[in-house]
């Protein structure tokens, strides 16, 4: 019962998902236009494109994404290894460590 | 002000939390006693201050954008603190500062204390930055440090409940955040931008069939961190397990950073006041359940972790009714609900310590023992089920009565009835604890130590001082609620400048 | 863990150098090619552990040990954030490039990228090592 | 209906299938990995533009910056998926070694014996 219950979910969720993905985003391949409602829209990845590698010096514009305009989730990203790091450290560490 | 104290808030911590290791490391060498605390306190108390240094701007009615990297709002990443963050932001300092001077005494007899103090201090840098950030992706990811920081907090003992219960947070809250980052994908998808302030701005303001997925997908990840109803299977397991400070700070300052986030995301970003009542409603669903639950158990951890589920309600009804005093309230229950729950499990935490369960079946006549832990208690207690001299009266009055005002007469019956529940199942609790048969071997119990008393005590000291004078308390959350009301002066704000 | 045969070690000791310059060239120039931190500082974590594989762990510590590899991964922590805060001081807001920008597709250019991506190299690098230990050491009882 | 949009919420359905009906922690882990790599190629996907090149200046674009602007794809979803990648390893790095541990002492992988087991 619960199986099939749990099923049933899957799949009205996975339809709902591929409902939502096929009728309001726009097609695969339309990158700098956006829609939302009835307005179109320019994606601020365009704007990044033209200003990047005058404003960072890096070649590669994913970098200065990366590095620049979004630096700081990077910042946050290597902290999430950190905490990772740590956590595994610590559930590792041994049982009886002098201190 | 301090100068750049935005991005102070949250660097301190990280830059704290990097150190930590290199000062455990020094102080085994040198033979250092109690090196880690002292930087941990001196760390978090520093954090206080900053975080304070922002009241007088931002109480103003000023919005503090802080631009990062210089980079101008929709390409960048920025900080934007308004009324309602700085609130948030000042329960997680204040908890966490309160919560580290606890641990130096609880913790102590533990090992890999490097690591509790790191992770201590990982947890407060993301919680900081979920709350001050302007920027839905950063948002994201500064909630997986919260989260995975919670996840191996919750293993810290590793006895086999901790690592059940780890495992179990880690699938389903994970499903979680898997959530808040489609939601994300797809909000990039339809609009092109990150910003909370921008996309606020493009996106259209009745919930059309576009961003209702999105939209759910946020209220999903969001709902589990905050335990509601249908979503909050880990929690009680998570609190029970978790060592009783940790503890205390999920449920003042992570579960407020929870809500913070839902609230955000779904008043400010997509700006529907009216699914509101739905939050309401499950804000009543999560209430009932988590009193009834509450009710039956037999731990007092368990019991508390519980009870906490049906404060959360509470927090959603009000904030759910969309009426200003409706918000008002469930900003202040909010707050008062960060004091008196970390509260309540410090002071299971100080009877653990001291007598080493918090089964209530084993316990009893403690009051000789404990007199002034029974009385913080007993405050507690009152506090929670809305007793009138004490804070939660004041918050939950204005829940009720926004309630009325708001044509919801039923939601405000219901939430009297859970409040006479909450206090049957408090009355229980001290009861089995402190009145009744001490069992033989309780005799020799000693009363809490002074550094773990002090916190609480001063927790106790804010119950009632706000009880008293709720006008106090009611003015520090007004700023709250009308950065809350007023999105368009957030978004004016963080977009000004571009 | 005692190690393997003395082709393996051949092998992997005439590879570790090559392996470890090649994770250093993907986090050196990871402003201008695909790649970066994180894939290198794996790649260099990944010649490290391939010593230790091939050695057994006693050789390995001699190289890199539980200690210096704690103390590294809060080194790089600490050089990506010191950087931010340099931006602080010298510039307007935390981790603005202060540096000089160069010339587009040099490898000193791109003002303070490269030096971020070394600190996060040294940081992947050491972490995921750390990790490796970590759960090498679960096995081995209480010692340290 | 779009391909690569299905196709990635197809991922993110089978992930999600995978985490609540299957009762072993690292088939669990599995589809926690699955579900988010769906959403990593639905935003990757998101950034395309047809016929589009990679975000990087190399050769003759160096002289030619807005033609490169105009061709090549959108650099902040790939931005995005690094940053994701990065944190999904932690979780699962995290989420194994506890596995790893309740194996080592308990025994067990299934995670509701987990509890039978001591009590």
């Amino acid at each position: 019962m619960q199986r099939v219950l749990a099923l049933g979910m899957v799949l009205a969720i996975g339809a709902l998902l591929v409902f939502t993905v096929s009728t309001n985003l726009l097609p695969f391949g339309s990158f700098p236009t956006r829609m939302i409602g009835e307005n179109f829209e320019n994606s601020i990845g365009q704007q990044i494109l033209e200003n990047a590698p005058r404003q960072t010096g890096a070649a590669n514009v994913v970098t200065s994404v990366v590095w620049g305009y979004r630096g700081y989730d990077t910042l946050g990203e290597v902290t999430v290894l950190f905490t990772a790091v740590i956590g595994v450290v610590m559930i590792f560490r041994a049982f009886r460590r002098r201190e | 002000m301090i100068p750049h104290a935005p991005i102070l808030a949250i660097v301190l911590p990280l830059f704290a939390a990097f150190l930590m290791p290199v000062v455990g490391i020094l102080a085994r060498r040198r033979g250092i006693k109690r090196a880690r605390e002292w930087f941990a306190i001196a760390a978090v108390l520093a954090e206080l201050v900053i975080v304070m240094s922002m009241l007088p701007v931002v109480w103003g009615g000023q919005v503090l954008v802080y631009q990062l990297g210089g980079w101008s709002p929709p390409w960048g990443i920025n900080l934007a603190i308004d009324g309602l963050n700085l609130l948030v932001a000042m329960i997680v300092s204040g908890i966490s500062a309160l919560v580290v001077i606890y641990s130096f005494v609880y913790m102590g007899r533990d090992h890999g204390l490097d690591q509790y103090y790191t992770l201590f201090l990982l947890i407060l840098a993301g919680m900081m930055g979920v709350t001050l950030t302007g920027d839905i992706f950063n948002l994201y990811v500064f909630f997986e440090i919260m989260c995975i920081s919670s996840y191996a907090l919750v293993a810290f003992r590793r006895n086999w409940q901790s690592i059940e219960a780890s495992i179990k947070y880690l699938i389903v809250g994970s499903l979680g955040t898997s959530f808040i980052l489609l939601g994300i994908a797809l909000l990039y998808g339809m609009v092109g931008s990150l910003n909370i302030a921008h996309l606020a701005q493009k996106l259209p303001l009745e919930p059309t069939s576009a961003i209702i997925v999105p939209l759910a997908l946020f209220v999903t990840g969001f709902g589990i961190k905050i335990a509601m109803v249908p979503l909050h299977m880990w929690q009680p397991d998570a609190y029970q397990a978790a060592p009783s400070a940790v503890a205390a700070l999920f449920s003042g300052a992570t579960a407020t950073v929870g809500i913070y986030a839902m609230v955000r995301v779904v008043y400010t970003l997509f700006g529907v006041f009216a699914i509101g009542i739905m939050l309401a409603a499950l804000g009543l669903v999560t209430m009932v359940l988590g009193a009834f639950m509450a009710l039956t158990q037999r731990d007092l951890k368990r019991l508390l972790a519980y009870s906490c589920i049906s404060q959360i309600g509470y927090i959603l009804l009000g904030l759910g009714l969309g009426t200003s005093l409706g918000i008002q309230g469930g900003l202040f229950h909010l707050f008062n609900n960060a004091i008196y729950k970390t509260m309540l499990f410090m002071i299971v935490g100080a009877i653990i310590y001291r007598v080493g369960t918090s089964n209530m079946d084993q316990l009893g006549g403690l009051w000789k023992n404990m007199p002034v832990t029974a009385t913080l208690f007993g405050v507690g207690a009152l506090a929670i089920s809305g007793v009138p001299p004490f804070n939660g009266f004041a918050s939950k009055w204005m829940i009720y009565v926004a309630g009325i005002e708001a044509g919801q007469a039923v939601f405000t019956i219901i939430a009297l009835i859970m409040s006479a529940l909450t206090l049957a199942y408090f009355l229980k609790a001290f009861n089995s604890i402190f009145l009744g048969q001490r069992p033989k071997h309780l005799s020799d119990v000693k009363e809490t130590p002074l550094p773990m008393m002090f916190p609480i005590m001063l927790l106790a000291v804010l119950c009632i001082v706000f009880g008293v004078l709720p006008q106090l308390g009611i003015d520090i959350v007004r700023p709250a609620q009308e950065a809350l009301m007023n999105s368009g002066g957030y978004i004016g704000a963080v977009l000004g400048g571009a | 863990m005692a190690g393997m045969t003395v082709i393996v070690r051949t092998i992997a000791r005439l590879l570790f150098p090559f392996t470890f310059l090649f994770g250093a060239y993907i986090v050196l120039h990871g402003h201008l090619t695909p790649g970066g931190g994180f894939p290198g500082g794996v790649i260099i974590a990944a010649s490290v552990v391939m010593l230790i594989l091939a050695y057994g762990i006693e050789r390995a510590q001699k190289r890199v040990s539980f200690l210096h590899a704690e103390v590294l991964e809060s080194v790089g922590g600490l050089v990506i954030v010191v950087l931010g805060l340099f931006g602080l001081l010298l510039g307007i807001t935390f981790l603005q490039n202060v540096f000089p920008l160069g010339e587009l597709g040099q490898l000193f250019s791109a003002g303070n990228l490269p030096l971020l991506y070394l600190g996060v190299g040294i940081k992947v690098a050491a972490g995921i090592l750390l990790i490796f230990y970590a759960m090498l050491f679960a096995f081995r009882g209480g010692e340290e | 209906m779009d391909f690569n949009y299905t196709i990635a919420m197809l991922l993110v359905a089978l992930g999600l299938y995978c985490l609540l009906l299957k009762r072993n922690l690292i088939k669990l882990i599995i589809g926690l990995a699955v579900l988010t790599d769906g959403i990593h190629l639905l935003l990757i996907s998101l950034g395309y533009r047809t016929g589009g090149i990679a975000a990087i200046v190399s050769g003759e674009m160096f002289s030619d910056l807005p033609g490169f602007a105009a061709r090549a794809v959108d650099p902040v979803p790939q931005a995005l998926v690094l940053t994701s990648i990065v944190i999904n390893i932690c979780i699962v790095a995290f989420a194994l070694s506890l596995t790893i541990y309740a194996y080592r002492h308990y025994g067990t992988l299934d995670p509701s014996k987990l509890r039978r087991l001591k009590e």
